[in-house]
């Protein structure tokens, strides 16, 4: 069975296409990149695949199930998670909060106004902080954190909620080189432990040459190669127009 | 009494003045929203206080036509500079925290200056008459109208035009555009942003003032008269869309019309549709008439 | 004689009870005062406490009320019922104040009269009209010593007469007060007086131009109003350039012929409008009404003194001599003690209907003109009508 | 947003106020009366404020609705306080939802005018719907029970109402779903990205926020013996507001704290001078300028720098 199926879609603001009828699809277990320049769409495909946004046309279904018009609420409960590009996390909670409050929305006790939240689910949210490193953190106000380390607590948070299909959306972006290496060696282990399916877009192409079991190019909001990293590599159309290699 | 055309005639222009005088006030409030996104509960204290200086300008130098608008300008001016040392000394402590810390700070505003009045110009109400220029009535053949009231119907759109042109096409203007879309780009371009916010702030009130003053020949002038105003300001604003100019000149005729018009056609009830008509924007467009959508999303 | 045998005897029942450990043997009596005093009420709040210090200054220079010094406590009562209310338990429990004096507005008046109820506290009330105080909300504690809309109605349709008024307009703001007011007014037409047409405006708004036209449309020749305060000032300000006031005559209620109305609108006033006023500094009248204006002129700093002060005056004097008749200043005995209680005024002789707790509160009414050496109007000839 | 010290404080108060009409004077009692009926309406609308971060500038609406539903049932249709009271809060919890289903489809400062646009509208209902409000002249004469009829035991009814309601708002507020009202305050888009539909969670705590207000408003149409439409007017959310700015919007007691010193800094400065107003904007500035998380923010920064460490919070 198919992870991801997107099927033509297209998004559009005012006049500009950001995302021209795209297909993609992400096998089960599967490790995909999505690279292409800045301004490629890569985003805002994100974002339509997540939910946030509603494309003017196609459809996304996933794991079987058509996604058209549910929210991202509705998206994350049938197991899609995601991070953003810009850190997104509560920045005046604290580092365990933050992974606490994801586990207790897993658990759907939002709804409960009487369960007390102190201690509860104390095991497993220092489990997945142990998973990213940030277990000698957990006390400290998540905004106070350094950027990378932010952005690990983020993937702990979109971990909690147990996805099938997890969305990072430039997870080194803003990192030095060591925390580059360092923050993929942990995803690409997380990702193996947990068996997920990934997607995700980046900017460095080491990064994608080394965890991506298949490649797509974005380019003015068009797919225009798809393949295993080393078909992507030798595509003329993406040499000439990504790589820059005229 | 509505296919009688005089008095049809009577009621549009009517609501045309009522709306103008709203305009100018509404005016400074959303410039300041506009930019500051300060939402000024002190807008309508402002207002008043443009009443009183004006009060005092013609008791000093004369109700004469000259006396009249030596008297608004002096009430933009003097609330003016209260309001830079306001901005300056106080309310610019606050924009990088929380956004209530303003509103807070504006009811606070509000509680001095009711008392300030009092204390200045003392607790009884007052009257200003009109300037001698526009006392009485202009032949319009139609019917007699009130002159002061063409006078706000003259007022209002040079002001609202004045207005539009410093945004477009004066360099000030540019840069209060630009702060209303975004503050850190601004920034960034190396334009003293503080300077922005602290003449916009300035201007807004002046605007305020000025609105007082003119509307001070038409009621009575005493330290409860800034009750009401900021209501209708905030209407005025949503219905036009919050920061834009054309917005609150159309938001003001609306709400004049819906005031002088619901009067005739609802009688007690009108006081109920002003506020279904708030509600309706703000739920169906919600960034008002001439407001833009996406500001809603910050 | 029997002044000073009285005396002698409270001041014994006074010792005695101290003796004895009564609480209520007290050296002062406390009055509560609940007026705005701040915001838009002030520009009443502030006069009608002018009166009060006027008279507690009076009483207590000429050696109190049997020996007992008159106290007063002015809390703002902001017009809202809600704050008044709170206020006024303040005064009750922690000030212990033996009886209440206020408020404004109905509102806030009717609010403040089911405290004192609740409480048994005496509440006299020397500006608000409404009627529901005094009929469907009368309690032993409530005194309104306003003019009632029965009278005020009465004398408005006596003025129209005077005026020659064929067909009237109403206009008021839409509210008890008004409503009552032309109920009356209606009951109390002579013949060949009718009311065309009914304008009412709600309450506190400061745009008058809907109805300026309405006014103009209709076929009345007389306007019978009832705006008040500054919503009177914008009513005539934006009629006038409509030149009502050449086409119609008014009769005006609601105490706008008083000074301070005249001296805010000077030239804007409409010359020959039949007014009403509580008081008037140029009024003709008795020596005790000469005495009080000179010494309201102290107070206030000018000869052309207001309206307001004689109403809480006169409600301090009701509370004086009800101490003295009762001879204690326990708020029960002054209730009791003011029931049919008279007295001799500045402006005459009061009287509170033991029925209903009003009093005959009379007003001048005349019309405003223009009298030299003046930039107000003058209420000229003023008559002084119960 | 509730640690340990806040819970002994509120204990601490609570003995307080309980031996309060034994030994205090009776206007200390109508005082402490009166704050914990504000202090109840200022901690519902921190629900919203603090909690969930919406600041609504009409919660006086869900006052008012609850006190004339009070005074009409208890008065006009003659019913039992208790059924008058419950039922009364249930007509507020409709109100709310009704009202609530319209405002969180909005953010910021257009809920803000949203709540202010909707609380000027039950105003002027109140002000023309006189066969059941009595229009200007308010509710007059609200029949409360013989029992309920002197300060004493209303202290101690209204103590007893006002405590049930803060210890169930505080569950509320410590709970799993307290925690997410907190999150999406933080951060809207990353709650919704754990699978939180934040437009339910913000009606869900706008409904909360609301009944807890028709409490206080029940309370106060019986204390005032009365309901009157400036309980609706925006002066009087703006009011409630300033408590909880005042007192710090991100401490469960801040309100409660707010309510207090608001209160008796109006009361006790009005005894004194006509000129209240501009005292306490002075000291509001104060506050805003010299303590932006409010008395409590105070109180604890400067508890921790005399050196005693608290758990964090907020």
């Amino acid at each position: 069975m198919m992870m991801l199926e997107v099927e033509n879609a297209t998004k559009m603001f005012g006049g500009f296409v950001a995302v021209n009828k795209v297909n993609l699809t992400v096998a089960e277990g599967e490790t995909h990149a999505i690279i292409g320049p800045n301004g490629a769409g890569k985003t805002t495909l994100f974002n339509v695949v997540s939910g946030l946004i509603t494309p003017e046309e196609g459809s996304v279904t996933f794991r079987g199930k058509k996604l058209n018009k549910m929210r991202p609420h509705d998206i994350v409960n049938v197991g899609m998670a995601r991070s953003f590009q810009r850190v997104n996390i509560f920045p005046r909670k604290t580092v365990f909060e933050n992974v606490q409050v994801a586990l207790l929305v897993h658990a759907k006790l939002h709804f409960n106004p009487f369960r007390q939240a102190a201690k509860l689910y104390h095991d497993e949210g220092m489990e997945l902080l142990a998973l990213v490193n940030l277990e000698d953190e957990a006390d400290r106000r998540a905004g106070e954190l350094a950027y990378g380390r932010q952005k690990q607590l983020e993937l702990a948070v979109a971990l909690a909620a147990n996805p099938k299909l997890l969305l990072l959306d430039e997870p080194t972006a803003g990192m030095s080189i060591s925390e580059t290496k360092a923050s993929i060696a942990l995803i690409n282990e997380i990702v193996e432990k947990r068996n997920l399916t990934l997607l995700f877009t980046e900017h460095d192409m080491n990064v994608v040459f080394e965890i991506a079991d298949r490649i797509s190019v974005l380019h003015h909001g068009e797919i225009i190669a798809t393949g295993l990293p080393d078909e992507v590599r030798d595509n003329e159309e993406v040499k000439r127009i990504y790589l820059g290699k005229e | 009494m509505f296919s009688n055309p005089t008095f049809m005639f009577i009621q549009v222009m009517n609501s045309f003045a009522l709306g103008m005088n709203l305009f100018i006030i509404a005016a400074g409030l959303t410039l300041i929203f506009g930019v500051l996104r300060v939402v000024n509960f002190a807008h309508g204290a402002f207002y008043m206080v443009g009443a009183y200086v004006l009060m005092t300008t013609t008791n000093l130098i004369g109700n004469t036509t000259t006396g009249f608008f030596v008297g608004v300008a002096a009430a933009a001016l003097v609330m003016g500079v209260v309001a830079f040392f306001i901005e300056r000394f106080l309310l610019s402590h606050l924009y990088d925290k929380e956004h209530l810390l303003q509103l807070l700070f504006t009811f606070a505003l509000v509680l001095i200056f009711k008392d300030a009045v009092k204390m200045i110009w003392g607790p009884l109400q007052h009257s200003i008459s009109y300037p001698p220029a526009f006392k009485g009535a202009v032949n319009l053949r139609i019917s007699y109208y009130p002159a002061y009231m063409l006078f706000l119907s003259v007022v209002g759109p040079v002001l609202a035009i004045g207005l539009w042109l410093a945004l477009e096409k004066t360099r000030w203007g540019r840069l209060i555009r630009a702060a209303r879309l975004d503050r850190e780009m601004l920034n960034a371009l190396g334009t003293d942003v503080k300077l922005v916010f602290s003449a916009v702030f300035v201007f807004g009130s002046m605007l305020a003032a000025m609105g007082g003053a003119l509307a001070a020949p038409r009621i009575a002038v005493d330290p409860g008269m800034d009750g009401l105003i900021i209501i209708d300001c905030f209407i005025i604003v949503i219905i036009g869309g919050l920061g834009s100019l054309w917005g609150s000149f159309v938001g003001a005729l609306i709400l004049s019309s819906l005031t002088v018009f619901g009067t005739l056609i609802f009688n007690e009830w009108e006081i109920v549709l002003v506020y279904i008509m708030m509600l309706a924007v703000l739920l169906i467009r919600p960034w008002g008439l001439f407001g833009h959508a996406d500001e809603e999303r910050h | 004689m029997a002044k000073s045998f009285k005396n002698t005897v409270f001041a014994t029942t006074a010792a005695m009870m101290m003796a004895s450990g009564i609480a209520y043997a007290e050296e002062t009596i406390k009055v509560g005062i609940l007026m705005p005093v701040s915001g838009g009420g002030a520009s009443y709040g502030v006069p009608a406490v002018n009166g009060v210090k006027m008279a507690v200054d009076e009483i207590n220079a000429a050696g109190g009320v049997n020996g007992m010094k008159i106290e007063y406590f002015v809390r703002d009562s902001q017009l809202k019922p809600d704050v008044s209310v709170a206020a006024a338990r303040e005064l009750i429990t922690k000030e212990g104040v033996d009886v209440l004096v206020g408020a404004v507005s109905s509102g806030a008046t009717l609010a403040i009269s089911e405290l004192a109820k609740q409480e048994k506290i005496p509440l006299l009330a020397p500006i608000a009209k409404a009627a529901a105080l005094t009929s469907s909300k009368l309690h032993p504690y409530i005194f309104q010593l306003a003019a009632t809309t029965d009278s005020e109605g009465r004398q408005m349709a006596d003025a129209l007469s005077v005026v020659g008024a064929k067909k009237v307009c109403v206009s008021g703001f839409d509210y008890a007060y008004s409503h009552d007011l032309f109920d009356s007014l209606a009951k109390n037409l002579k013949d060949g007086i009718e009311i065309v047409d009914t304008f009412h405006v709600k309450l506190g708004t400061t745009d008058y131009s809907a109805v300026i036209s309405q006014l103009m449309g209709s076929d009345c020749d007389t306007v019978a109003g009832a705006v008040w305060g500054g919503g009177f000032i914008a009513y005539m300000k934006q009629a006038g350039p409509f030149g009502i006031f050449e086409t119609k005559k008014l009769v005006w209620g609601a105490e706008v012929g008083s000074s301070e109305m005249a001296g805010a609108l000077k030239g804007d006033y409409p010359e020959g409008m039949y007014a009403a006023a509580y008081d008037l500094w140029y009024a003709e009248g008795s020596d005790a009404h000469k005495k009080f204006l000179a010494d309201l002129a102290v107070i206030e700093g000018t000869k052309e003194t207001k309206m307001y002060p004689v109403t809480t005056y006169i409600a301090i004097q009701f509370i004086a001599e009800a101490v003295r008749k009762a001879g204690s200043a326990d708020p029960q005995a002054i209730a009791k003690a003011l029931v049919g209680l008279s007295i001799d005024t500045p402006l005459g002789t009061r009287t509170i209907d033991p029925n209903n707790h009003r009093t005959n509160t009379g007003e001048f009414w005349g019309p405003m003109v223009t009298v030299s050496g003046s930039e107000a109007k003058q209420m000229s000839p003023a008559e002084y009508l119960e | 947003m509730t640690n340990r010290l806040q819970i002994y404080v509120l204990i601490v108060a609570f003995v307080w106020l309980l031996i309060l009409p034994f030994v205090g004077s009776r206007y200390s009692v109508e005082l402490a009366t009166q704050i914990l009926i504000f202090g109840l309406l200022a901690t519902s609308l921190n629900i919203l404020v603090g909690y969930l971060g919406a600041a609504s500038f009409g919660h006086a609406a869900f006052f008012a609705i609850g006190g004339y539903a009070c005074a009409y049932f208890l008065t006009t249709l003659a019913l039992p306080l208790v059924v008058s009271m419950v039922g009364a809060v249930l007509l507020t919890a409709a109100a709310s939802l009704v009202i609530g289903f319209f405002c969180v489809r909005l953010n910021e400062i257009y809920f803000s005018m949203l709540t202010l646009a909707f609380s000027m509208l039950i105003w002027a209902i109140a002000l023309k719907w006189k066969s059941v409000t009595g229009g200007d002249d308010g509710f007059v004469g609200v029949a409360v029970p013989e029992f309920l009829g002197n300060y004493f035991t209303f202290f101690l009814f209204t103590l007893g109402v006002v405590s049930v309601s803060i210890i169930v708002l505080m569950i509320i507020g410590n709970s799993t779903m307290g925690r997410v009202f907190i999150a999406i305050r933080e951060n809207q888009t990353r709650a919704s990205f754990l699978g939180v539909n934040v437009r339910r969670m913000q009606l869900i705590a706008f409904v909360i926020a609301g009944t807890f207000a028709g409490v206080a408003g029940t309370l106060l149409a019986l204390y005032v013996r009365g309901m009157y439409p400036e309980t609706a007017f925006w002066s009087q959310s703006g009011h409630v507001l300033i408590m909880v700015l005042l007192g710090g919007m991100h401490a469960f007691i801040g309100p409660l704290l707010g309510a207090s010193v608001l209160t008796l800094l109006e009361v006790t400065i009005g005894q004194y001078t006509e000129y209240w107003q501009v005292f306490v904007g002075v000291v509001l500035v104060i506050v805003v300028l010299a303590a932006p998380e409010g008395i409590y923010g105070l109180v604890r920064s400067v508890s921790k720098r005399i050196g005693g460490r608290q758990d964090d919070d907020a």
